[in-house]
């Protein structure tokens, strides 16, 4: 069980870092912003194992789904 | 096990933050790299507050014989996201009225005031 | 419940009401709501310095946010105070009376400034704001709302700088830059807040301060916060930001931006006096304070004399000027550990790198109000394009020739008291910072004759025969801050004395700061 | 005494100058007094004497700004030449400044010991 979690841990990390050099290399923005929506949804399920799940509902509405909403937004205005 | 893997990650995302303000020139993509430092930092603060074997601080009475996880960082991470939208918001809103005003979104093209 | 012990709180808490009442009021009455943002900060005013009798006469003083009384830190059985407190001494009233002042003549200002057509109910909203974080954060004992107040200033300052960004795009341009490295210095302040949370498990500045040992994870959050906060303050290399905010910015906002960057400068200082003191390594970062200072004024002052955009101008200006503060607060901390230098000259440097915060913020304000005066009139910024103004407009040539010798510290105005204070306590410590600091003088003198010549002097321009004096109530704000340069300049010793020796040995007795949350009294 | 600033190795008062200036003024004023009486307005001894050439026009005369300290200028060109290619007014350099001032002062913080 508590390997189980570590497992986790350790994929959801691996991923983050990943995404965060794939937020650097992508020259589209939409692809950018995808990527690091993609951070903060991680971000989430990581504070969640943290055992922080108030941060991490907010991280998930907020930083995840909010300002991606936002940065979706100001990429279709400056096209 | 997972020890200091998080601060790992940290590091890793704060590094990549600074390299997109530093070196990309588009200026939406400096408002992703200023999420992603902002995104370590939250990641910093709940690793903080970890305690091993804890329980979540959001029972009023804790079960017995286990410690909670600090509650004080979660708090300041809350704000923190909160503060982070708010800037992305601004910045956002500002790179947009640059277009308006300049027709491009590109650092170096975007500069009359220097000197 | 008295009021008089609730003073504190009401410092912020008028402004903030009058902050999100002015866009309700401005819906009614567009022209009612200046007059409530001025009064708002009149109140503040009157507050400030009521604490401030109370302070300089009692000792410093502790509000305490939703305890039974708000003097009471610790609650019985805890060992350090868990509660956001407000902890005010003689540094902090010192930087608030500032912020008071500034803020309430730079509303006053705009009454007439500000154009009544659109968006007035939203820009004293953001002012009204952006006082409200200045004071929250040199009031604060707490870090973490420290960092809140940050942010809460980068945006309101932002915000403001942009005010004119619907008609033109420098203004967005530079508020863009001005946010984007204040949000990485804001970010990098939660960094080392977080650092010290995780040694220490504390928050509050005092209860940091007694248990902070110096050690690596310490010696990393100093190094963080240090160039960030001295970026905040507008120090060079990391000055760029500077020229382009306070130039594009409306020039009452200028005034306060102004205080808001000296208010990080205040919070510099008080990481490194009060949060570390002695434990920290005093020669070497007092030597990196004095360098940021020397690199500030030396460039700062000779980038002015070529710019060509008058507020542009002063604005490299308000950076050389910053540089003073740094060489006078660095050279005090580099001889902090030292018993025979500190009372020898340290103290004195001190005293007049913390004097001339009060003195830039009066002069430079009056400086910037000047040229916000030309603007409202001939409608330009450029230099090139003004002269022969002193013919139409005499009061503003007045108090222009006020601000200019002021900040070239002719005598008898007060930038030469602390110019004098600063240049014979450093030059003990070392000759040819002194001897800098008076060439740096010299060059501003040089580059406000040129303004003054090419703005003022010179016969009547064809283009500016319509040209009137600017009305009262910016005619009124020049004169109160001219009239406390003279004061200041004339008797020095009653300000020195009474409310900067008093910071000076806040900042340098750290028990006095943490003492009184702590309860060793 | 009212208006004295210590200095440690020092001392200044702002009123005593304030007299000073105010005595000198009115020596300074007494010698003028002593002059020549027979100065008067509006006449030929009002005009400038530039070599005997007319005098321009004094909407010519007025010196612009970017005219002033030309020569200091020219003089510091290799000074003024990379500090005003430093200011570039690129965001990346701002945030570039920060990052290499930040880890030059953890460097000397964390040498220093």
């Amino acid at each position: 069980m508590s390997s189980f979690v570590e497992i986790i841990h350790l994929a959801t990390l691996t991923i983050i870092i990943i995404a965060a050099f794939l937020t650097v290399v992508f020259k589209k923005l939409l692809l950018a912003v995808i990527a690091s929506s993609v951070v903060s949804l991680l971000l989430s399920l990581e504070f969640y194992l943290l055992h922080a799940p108030d941060v991490a509902i907010a991280e998930a509405a907020i930083g995840a789904g909010l300002t991606m909403a936002i940065f979706i937004f100001a990429i279709r205005g400056t096209r | 096990m997972i020890g200091n893997f998080p601060y790992v990650t940290v590091a890793v995302s704060i590094g990549c933050g600074l390299y997109i303000l530093m070196f990309q020139k588009n200026l939406i993509k400096l408002a992703i790299g200023i999420n992603l430092i902002e995104s370590g930092i939250n990641l910093f603060l709940i690793t903080l507050g970890y305690r091993k074997g804890g329980v979540a601080p959001i029972y009023t009475q804790a079960p017995a014989g286990k410690a909670m996880v600090l509650p004080t960082p979660q708090a300041l991470t809350l704000t923190s996201i909160v503060i982070g939208v708010a800037t992305s918001a601004l910045v956002l809103s500002m790179a947009m009225m640059i277009y308006k005003h300049y027709g491009t979104i590109e650092v170096d093209k975007a500069r009359r005031l220097r000197g | 419940m008295k009021l008089m012990d609730h003073i504190p709180a009401l410092i912020i808490a008028v402004p903030l009401l009058a902050a999100f009442l002015s866009p309700v009021v401005g819906k009614i009455n567009k022209k009612v709501v200046g007059i409530l943002a001025a009064l708002a900060l009149g109140f503040s005013l009157i507050f400030t310095i009521i604490l401030a009798v109370k302070i300089l006469s009692v000792g410093p003083q502790v509000y305490v946010f939703g305890a039974k009384s708000p003097s009471l830190t610790l609650p019985s059985g805890l060992k350090f105070p868990i509660r956001i407190i407000f902890q005010i001494d003689a540094m902090g009233i010192f930087m608030g009376l500032i912020t008071a002042l500034v803020s309430f003549l730079g509303a006053v200002y705009s009454l007439a400034f500000i154009d009544k057509n659109n968006g007035i109910d939203k820009y004293y909203s953001l002012l009204l704001l952006l006082a409200v974080s200045m004071f929250g954060m040199e009031l604060t004992g707490d870090i973490f709302n420290f960092f809140v107040f940050l942010e809460i200033a980068s945006m309101a300052s932002v915000s403001l700088i942009c005010y004119k960004g619907t008609e033109r795009g420098e203004p967005v341009e530079a508020g863009f830059k001005y946010m984007v490295v204040s949000s990485i210095s804001a970010l990098m302040v939660l960094f080392a807040i977080g650092i010290f949370y995780g040694e220490y498990d504390v928050l509050n500045m005092a209860a940091l301060a007694s248990v902070i040992k110096y050690s690596q994870l310490d010696k990393i959050a100093l190094g963080i916060l240090v160039p960030v906060l001295a970026m905040k303050a507008g120090a060079v290399p990391m000055h760029m930001w500077t020229p382009d905010a306070y130039s594009e910015a409306p020039a009452p906002i200028t005034m306060i931006l102004v205080a808001a960057s000296q208010a990080s400068l205040y919070a510099l200082f008080r990481v490194v006096f009060s949060l570390y003191n002695i434990t920290l390594n005093t020669l070497v970062v007092g030597w990196i304070i004095i360098i940021f200072g020397l690199l500030s004024m030396f460039i700062g002052v000779t980038m002015a004399i070529i710019q060509k955009d008058i507020k542009r101008l002063m604005a490299y200006h308000a950076i050389s000027q910053t540089g003073y503060m740094l060489l006078g607060v660095g050279v005090g901390l580099a001889v902090l550990a030292n018993p025979i230098a500190l009372p020898e000259y340290g103290i004195t440097a001190m005293e007049g790198g913390i004097f001339h915060i009060m003195n830039h913020a009066l002069y430079k304000g009056l400086l910037f109000l000047t040229a916000g005066a030309l603007f409202y009139r001939t409608g330009t910024r450029d230099l090139d394009k003004m002269g022969g103004l002193a013919h139409s407009m005499k009061y503003t040539t007045i108090f222009f020739i006020i601000g200019a010798a002021a900040i070239a510290g002719l005598p008898p105005f007060n930038g030469f008291a602390s110019k004098l204070l600063i240049y014979e306590s450093v030059y003990r410590f070392n000759p040819l910072l002194s001897i800098i600091a008076m060439v740096v003088s010299i060059l501003t003198l040089a580059s406000f004759v040129k303004v003054f010549h090419s703005a003022f002097l010179g016969p009547q321009l064809p283009q500016f025969k319509e040209v009137k004096e600017v009305p009262q109530s910016m005619v009124l704000t020049m004169a109160v801050l001219s009239c406390l340069i003279i004061f200041f300049g004339l008797f020095p010793d009653l300000i020195v004395k009474n409310l900067v020796h008093p910071a000076v040995m806040s900042l340098i007795e750290q028990f006095k700061y943490t003492g009184i949350v702590l309860g060793g009294r | 005494m009212l208006g004295l600033l210590e200095t440690g190795s020092g001392f200044w008062n702002a009123l005593i100058w304030v007299i000073v200036v105010l005595l000198i003024g009115a020596i300074v004023y007494y010698i003028r007094n002593k002059g020549e009486q027979g100065y008067k307005k509006n006449t030929e001894q009002d005009k400038p004497f530039i070599s005997g050439n007319p005098e321009s026009s004094k909407e010519g005369s007025h010196v612009s700004a970017s005219h002033i300290y030309w020569g200091f200028t020219e003089a510091l060109r290799g000074y003024y030449n990379p500090l005003v290619k430093m200011h570039t007014g690129n965001l990346n350099d701002y945030s570039g400044w920060i990052v290499i001032i930040m880890a030059l002062v953890l460097i000397l913080v964390g040498v220093s010991g």
